[in-house]
């Protein structure tokens, strides 16, 4: 009979270890069921795992791994920060979205000024749109209560459908024919957010969530507030007790996951994606929470598992291009990936022990 | 002006998916589960649902398969919450994924088929949605007033407890998140058996998310429940009823609507309760800890 | 020799990871008797009833109930060969009603009726009145402890379990109590009694097994030896007595005048224009029964909950619109009654539960930033100071027997030199010695010129500590009166005595 | 033999959607199927639009496929980017308005469809009111909403058009929601511009008839479904990829409709009486001959004020760029 036995202190290689046998758990259980769909199993998890990163193509999948991660990092590091105080933003997709329409807002109404203050203007507003959308959950937690999970849920779709709004409508751009969606910023050079170095991949957005997760490492071990932060979504009263305002700690979190939330939108919609449209949110805000998740909620963890999920994407759309995997194959696959991962969690907190018989 | 008994019957299919699957979640949540994977359970059992019904010819066939489904899909949730004691929430997005995909995946014979004609039940309406309301009282005889409702109470309450006094807390749990699998399943198949009479991917299209709000928002009560999925189903029906009705209405205004009017009257309830001071009626003890017992 | 006794254990062992939990242990409860469990933290006495109970399966040995064979395999086997256990922790769910609460320890409960009949009319015979409808939450200490009690009477039990129920009651509670118990051991019931409060053992038990190390050290009935001879036998030497000397009361350290405060949550209790004066040196001792107002004071004191100003004024400064660190800074500390989870975060390393409170007076935080090692050496020093038994700062404070972390807690405070310590139940389930340990320390805080205040439910440490007494009841304080020369039953006047007022005059 | 061509396609939705990317990818098929071995064709689906479509886009001009089909206006601007980057492929965007030398556009003219359809929903409602689901307010949806009222209205003067904005492309329950308001509202013919079949689903309990959109639906006919309104992109593909295999591909704004093969009408089943059958097969025949444009003069807007003159043709410029309802519809435009 096998039993669990708890850990008293964390074991560091094993929090190595078990992403990579997760990996390859993953690796065989996807591979008997390509087996299974009548593809060849070798070539898939090749084109998953290895061709984005030293495939043919792998010149220009690289960069594209960054491109892909980098919001995701940004909005999980922030994320993290809340969910070990036990402050659930689920709602980092909306306030995305308002930080891209924010940010947006001003390189549209600047437009077509050429002065260089008008991205780091852009920068703020999308912060600040991201930040004032998350207070809205803080604000009505703290007054009233109310539910953040809930409140920050709902107002994704509010947000989705002010973007729908402001694409149709005030941000239409006046040169697309009545087709929806606003001037397309890459083509703005002030407000554009573009490759630092060509060939990198590595926009300001990159560079921003290398920062979140030093800022948010740093913040975590280093300083008193992430200590408090800890405490508080281990033993709320001992937080309390400790000097911790519930309340503060709630507007913190969620306005500094919602504000790197805001600014992933505005890099989004100033770089790689270009414009406001009504598609404007494309669910990183929901990704990064699994980002932050496969991460422990740890910085370090969260830029590997950002890198991996993005991994999976990219391999995915690869596996669709030469072995025409359906995309509904490869997203099986990620969630195979995930249930593994969760799964190989286990034996970083408790170690397996036979049960001892008499 | 608009009659409102058709509106009210219009509201009853509307918030039939999201009660169904709301309910499941209520019961999973209250033996302390929190499952965020109700949009992957809906789909799958719109699917197995559809085939089921397609290929026997009776619809009510295809809502149980549909339960069976959502009941199956949640077991790998179940195996990893209960037994590898993995995180609920990322557990329940990775159910979400995973379910999304099967569906899709296996539902490419399924596409271009109608599915079998249901004859409508009392007032015109279909029989589920008649189903769906009378779960309201069965689920609350049975949290309130039945026996193992009271156990499947205490475990979500205080998990330890609960095995201090001998109760298979994990035994529980994996009933619960299995039943509210079978439910989000019936309400999944209620999109693609009795609403659209097709398989399409994607077809719950975030039905999941807003029953996982209509659990909060309800308080963890059955009746909670139903007045969250009517609202959410009224408000919804009612901004398109204005609209059909050619009244001028600012659209994307109408289209936040549902979303406004469910966070304002989640304020206003929470408000009360924090000023009136009357404890009790929230969250149960141990949702969404892991439980794990010594032996 | 034909065995009459109710249940009987033979050679029991249980080992956990690194742990001889018991060890060979063998021993008998007969019908009609209280006997009592000893021995110190840690020497195993809940495990060995979690085994009769069906929680924990034994490694070795066997027992018998009613002269069959009992291996229970869950506690509803258990149940249902009629052992019936109240927890040393509460296993009561707090959204449930009593009714509910009740019907759950059940293996058929009646309809919800019939039981609250039942309900009614045991708490009637026992004198534990309960209102079946309430939800727990809303429970005091004592009025739990009674529903776990009813839960267990309405089964019927041979045997009944009691792991430490009176560390969280009164004493009046704790004399109904044992009036209770007294009246199912003369029903034939044998009933197993855990307690680190050795008088209440001597007063009530008839016969006591000591276990030490998780072995049968001793057995004797507890009335032929003085208390401290009880410890001497459950720590296997002699216990250091208490040193008192060398205080004398000084300036005003803290006045506390008029505090108001609404309750905070909905099972609170509101303070009433509490005042009060320490002063250097002194020990204050504020007594009451629990839910009065206790945890209300101790969180108005630390900062917790702050108030209107002017209330709390240390050294002359008002600290009353301050938080806990502000306070700290200037002097005044606290140490919660709950040491997990209020007192100290049980998943963070002992170092790390340094910086809940040390973190402005000891230097471990500097302009917000975390010095890990100075945490690191200055739990060390605790550990040494005040003889903490783990293997080093690294372990999660959730690792620690209760009496361990109970002097970490209160080291963690008494080291940072505090002008005003307050502490909340500093002994709550702690073993002699550590509970002595820990008085102690407050004794020689108090002699190097600091003042303190003890909240506590123990009389018996009020006594044995605080220079000037008050109570606590209802929110109100009453005036403090000199300890030398109080009995335990003036002092159960003051506490039971309705409102305060007519206590004055004692 | 050469190498085969390599034709790659992008998708906004799965295959399954049995909608618009469904059509895309049955011409797809049907390239297969027209030039055998000549070529090779790959796709991605579920491509969000904004910074993925640009990477798969690229992925596939990287994979070695000389023509690329993007087929959502939203893939418009990415597909310029990566044209800039590989000048020797040629892309073809579907619906858009942006073109370089090595970037075709391409969209179908719905709106004759919608005439025919308008027609046949005209005679058909009893109630004298019509429904109509739209999706989003753009250009081509509103187009779809004048043309089948102005027909409706010629063949039965007393039409009113009731519209509801769905603001979703496919949302099943959004859908159901949206037609059971307006049958609620009396509406006996229900017309969508949006992907699944809820609507005819919601249709046939209410005993109405709807239309098929984007596919066939033919699994609600011959009733609800009286007919359906195609998108036929087989012909400009498999025209587009010969074009490239013998070398006379250029780049163009190809608008083609009924005419071209485009827009088809789906079997007009028996449930409509045959003079309808006929009169609407005469309309579309009519167009497809280039003898009638589905907005000819005189027109008026909502507002009142004149758009078309009498005999006056609309401009394609002006059609791209619609933003108004004509005279008679009451409903709004949200902005
Ligand atoms: N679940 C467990 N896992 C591992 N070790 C355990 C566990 N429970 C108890 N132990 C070990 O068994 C020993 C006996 O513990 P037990 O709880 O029986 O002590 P106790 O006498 O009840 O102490 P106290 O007076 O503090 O209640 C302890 O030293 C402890 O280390
Ligand atoms: N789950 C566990 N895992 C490991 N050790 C445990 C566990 N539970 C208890 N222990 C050990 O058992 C010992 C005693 O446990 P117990 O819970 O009885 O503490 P206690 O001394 O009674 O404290 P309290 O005053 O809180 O009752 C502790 O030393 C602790 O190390
Ligand atoms: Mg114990
Ligand atoms: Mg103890």
């Amino acid at each position: 009979m096998i039993r669990l036995v708890p850990r008293s202190e964390a074991a560091p290689l094993l929090q190595i270890a078990t992403p990579v046998l997760a990996v390859l758990a993953t690796m065989i259980a996807g591979g008997i069921l390509f087996a299974i769909m009548g593809y060849d199993p070798v070539a898939a998890i090749r084109t998953i795992f290895w061709d984005p990163l030293f495939g043919p193509a792998a010149g220009y999948s690289r960069p594209q791994l960054l491109v892909k991660a980098a919001p995701l990092i940004l909005i999980a590091s922030g994320l993290a920060v809340g969910f070990r105080a036990g402050i659930w933003n689920i709602g980092a997709e909306g306030q995305y979205i308002i930080g891209a329409i924010c940010g947006a807002a001003v390189a549209l109404a600047a437009y077509p000024a050429p002065e260089m203050w008008i991205f780091p203007a852009m920068v703020v507003a999308g912060a600040a749109g991201g930040w004032a959308w998350g207070m809205i959950p803080a604000l009505l937690r703290n007054r009233f209560g109310a539910s953040e999970i809930l409140v920050s849920l709902m107002l994704v779709y509010v947000a989705q459908r002010i973007a729908a709004w402001m694409a149709f409508g005030p941000m239409r751009n006046p040169e697309g024919f009545g087709m929806p969606g606003s001037r397309n910023l890459q083509q703005y050079p002030a407000a554009a957010n573009p490759e630092l170095i060509p060939g990198t991949g590595a926009h300001w957005g990159v560079v921003a969530a290398a920062l979140a997760v030093l800022a948010t490492w740093f913040l975590m071990s280093r300083h008193i507030r992430g200590f408090h932060i800890r405490a508080a979504g281990l033993a709320p009263r001992a937080a309390r007790f400790a000097g911790v305002k519930p309340e503060t700690l709630v507007a913190f979190c969620l306005g500094l996951s919602s504000a790197l939330a805001g600014m992933a939108g505005l890099f989004e919609v100033a770089g790689p994606a270009g414009q406001i449209t009504d598609t404007v949110g494309v669910g990183y805000g929901f990704t990064a929470i699994i980002v932050a998740f496969l991460g422990r909620l740890h910085p370090v963890g969260i830029l590997l598992a950002g890198l991996l999920l993005a991994l999976t994407y990219i391999g995915g759309e690869l596996a669709q291009l030469t072995l025409n995997l359906p995309a509904a194959t490869v997203q099986v696959f990620q969630g195979m990936l995930l249930f593994f991962l969760l799964g190989f969690d286990l034996l970083t907190r408790f170690r397996i022990a036979r049960r001892i018989t008499a | 002006m608009i009659d409102l008994f058709a509106l009210f019957l219009m509201l009853l299919s509307a918030s039939t998916p999201i009660l169904f699957a709301a309910l499941g979640e209520l019961v999973t949540e209250r033996a302390g589960v929190l499952n965020l994977g109700v949009e992957g359970m809906m789909i799958v059992g719109a699917l197995a649902g559809f085939a089921a019904a397609h290929h026997t010819g009776n619809p009510f066939l295809g809502f149980a398969a549909a339960a069976l489904a959502g009941a199956l899909i949640a077991l790998p949730f179940a195996a990893l919450t209960q037994f590898l004691l993995a995180n609920q929430v990322a557990s329940g997005l990775a159910l979400t994924l995973f379910g999304l995909g099967l569906a899709a995946l296996f539902g490419k014979p399924m596409e271009g088929v109608k599915a079998p004609a249901m004859s409508p039940g009392p007032l015109g309406l279909n029989w589920i949605v008649w189903l769906g309301l009378l779960m309201v009282p069965t689920i609350w005889w049975f949290l309130n007033r039945s026996r193992a409702g009271l156990i499947l109470r205490g475990v979500g309450e205080n998990h330890d407890a609960a095995h201090a006094l001998g109760y298979d807390v994990r035994r529980v749990r994996i009933a619960a998140i299995a039943f509210g699998g079978a439910m989000a399943g019936v309400g999944g198949a209620f999109i693609s058996i009795a609403t659209v009479l097709q398989w399409t991917e994607g077809m719950t299209a975030g039905a999941g998310w807003i029953a996982l709000a209509i659990v909060v928002f309800s308080n963890w009560t059955a009746p909670g429940v139903l007045a969250g999925a009517w609202l959410f189903g009224g408000v919804t029906v009612l901004q398109l009823r204005l609209q059909a009705a050619g009244v001028r209405v600012p659209v994307q205004l109408l289209s936040m609507a549902p979303y406004l009017a469910t966070i304002i009257v989640l304020v206003a309830i929470s408000a009360r309760q924090k000023y009136s001071r009357r404890a009790g009626g929230t969250a149960p003890g141990s949702l969404g800890q892991d439980f794990h017992a010594l032996r | 020799m034909t065995d009459a006794a109710v249940f009987r254990a033979r050679g029991i062992g249980k080992s956990y990871p690194g742990v001889r939990a018991n060890d060979d242990v063998s021993f008998a409860v007969d019908p009609g008797e209280i006997h009592a469990l000893l021995g110190e933290n840690g020497a195993g006495k809940s495990t060995l009833v979690k085994m009769i109970y069906g929680l924990v399966r034994p490694d070795d040995g066997h027992m018998e109930l009613n002269g069959q064979p009992h291996q229970p395999t869950d506690p509803r086997a258990a149940r249902a060969a009629g052992v019936a256990m109240v927890f040393q922790h509460f296993s009561l769910f707090d959204a449930l009603t009593v009714a509910e609460n009740i019907a759950l320890g059940m293996e058929n409960p009646p309809p919800q009726r019939a039981l609250s009949a039942r309900i009614a009319q045991v708490s009637q015979d026992f004198g534990l009145p309960l209102n079946p409808a309430r939800r727990v939450v809303t429970l005091s200490a004592g009025e739990r402890q009674r529903v776990e009690i009813i839960r267990c009477l309405l089964q019927n039990p041979r045997l009944l379990i009691m792991d430490e129920p009176t560390s969280v009651l009164t004493p009046q509670e704790a004399e109904l109590l044992f009036a209770t118990l007294r009246k199912l051991a003369d029903g034939g019931t044998a009933i197993l009694y855990i307690s680190h409060k050795l008088e209440e053992i001597r007063t009530h038990c008839d016969r006591a097994t000591i276990l030490r190390g998780g072995r049968v050290v001793d057995s004797c009935d507890p009335r032929a030896h003085s208390a401290r001879t009880l410890a001497a036998m459950m720590v296997g030497g002699e216990m250091r007595a208490i040193d008192r000397s060398g205080r004398q009361a000084g300036e005003v350290l803290l006045q506390v005048r008029a505090l108001t405060q609404a309750a905070p949550t909905a099972e609170g209790t509101a303070l009433k224009g509490v005042t009060l004066t320490l002063r250097a040196g002194e020990i204050l001792g504020i007594g009451g029964v629990a839910g009065n107002g206790q945890d209300e004071l101790l969180a108005a004191l630390s900062g917790e909950i702050r108030g209107a100003s002017g209330t709390i004024l240390l050294e002359g400064a008002d600290l009353s619109r301050l938080g806990p660190e502000a306070r700290r800074a200037a002097g005044l500390l606290a140490a919660p009654e709950d040491r997990l989870g209020h007192a100290a975060v049980p998943d963070f390393s002992l170092a790390d539960n340094t910086l809940l409170t040390a973190g402005a007076r000891k230097g471990l935080v500097r302009k917000g930033l975390i010095d890990h090692p100075a945490a690191r050496a200055f739990a060390a020093d605790i550990i040494r100071a005040f003889d903490v038994r783990t293997p080093g700062s690294g372990t999660a404070a959730k690792a620690l027997s209760g009496g361990n972390l109970q002097k970490f807690v209160i080291g963690r405070e008494v080291m940072q030199a505090p002008r005003v310590l307050v502490v909340n139940q500093p002994t709550w389930g702690v073993d002699a010695g550590a509970a002595s340990a820990v008085r102690q320390s407050l004794l020689d805080l108090a002699r190097q010129g600091a003042g303190v205040i003890v909240i506590s439910q123990d009389l018996d440490e009020l006594l044995e500590l605080s220079d000037r007494f008050c109570a606590l009841n209802e929110g109100r304080l009453s005036d403090p009166v000199p300890t030398a020369g109080l009995s335990l039953d003036q002092i159960g006047l003051m506490l039971g005595g309705a409102h305060g007022m007519e206590v004055a005059h004692l | 033999q050469d190498e085969p061509l390599k034709v790659g396609f992008i998708y906004v939705g799965p295959v399954g959607d049995g909608g618009w990317t469904y059509q895309h990818d049955l011409a797809r098929k049907a390239v297969e199927a027209e030039f055998g071995d000549r070529v090779e064709t790959t796709f991605i689906e579920s491509v969000p639009e904004g910074a993925d479509a640009e990477r798969a886009i690229t992925q596939l001009a990287l994979a070695g496929n000389k023509l690329i089909f993007t087929t959502s206006f939203g893939f418009m601007d990415a597909t310029v980017n990566v044209a800039k980057k590989f000048p020797n492929v040629k892309f073809e965007h579907a619906t858009g308005y942006k073109r370089a030398d090595n970037v075709a556009t391409y969209d179908a003219r719905f709106y004759e469809g919608r005439a025919v359809i308008g027609t046949i929903a005209g005679r058909m409602t009893k109630s004298n009111k019509i429904g109509y689901i739209g999706s989003f307010p753009i250009p081509e949806v509103i187009q779809g909403i004048n043309s089948s009222f102005i027909h409706a209205r010629k063949v039965n003067p007393d039409v009113e058009m009731r519209v509801v904005w769905a603001y979703s492309w496919f949302d099943p329950a959004k859908e159901a929601d949206a037609a059971a308001a307006l049958l609620a509202e009396g509406v006996d013919v229900i017309l969508q511009h949006t992907d699944s079949t809820a609507p005819l689903a919601k249709a046939q309990e209410a005993g109405a008839i709807g239309f098929g959109q984007a596919s066939d639906m033919a699994a609600f006919a011959p009733s609800p479904r009286v007919s359906s309104i195609i998108d036929n992109w087989a012909p400009y593909y498999i025209k587009r990829v010969g074009q490239v295999l013998d070398g006379s591909w250029t780049s163009e704004a190809t608008w083609a409709g009924i005419g071209d093969g485009e827009v088809v009408i789906g079997e007009i089943t028996e449930a409509v009486p045959a003079e309808v059958k006929a009169e609407a097969e005469a309309l579309r025949d009519k167009i497809g001959a280039g003898e009638y444009h589905p907005f000819t003069g005189p027109l008026n807007k909502a507002d009142g004020s004149v758009w078309l003159a009498e005999g006056q043709v609309a401009t394609d410029k002006e059609l791209s760029g619609m933003n108004f309802f004509v005279e008679g519809i009451t409903a709004t435009i949200p902005k």
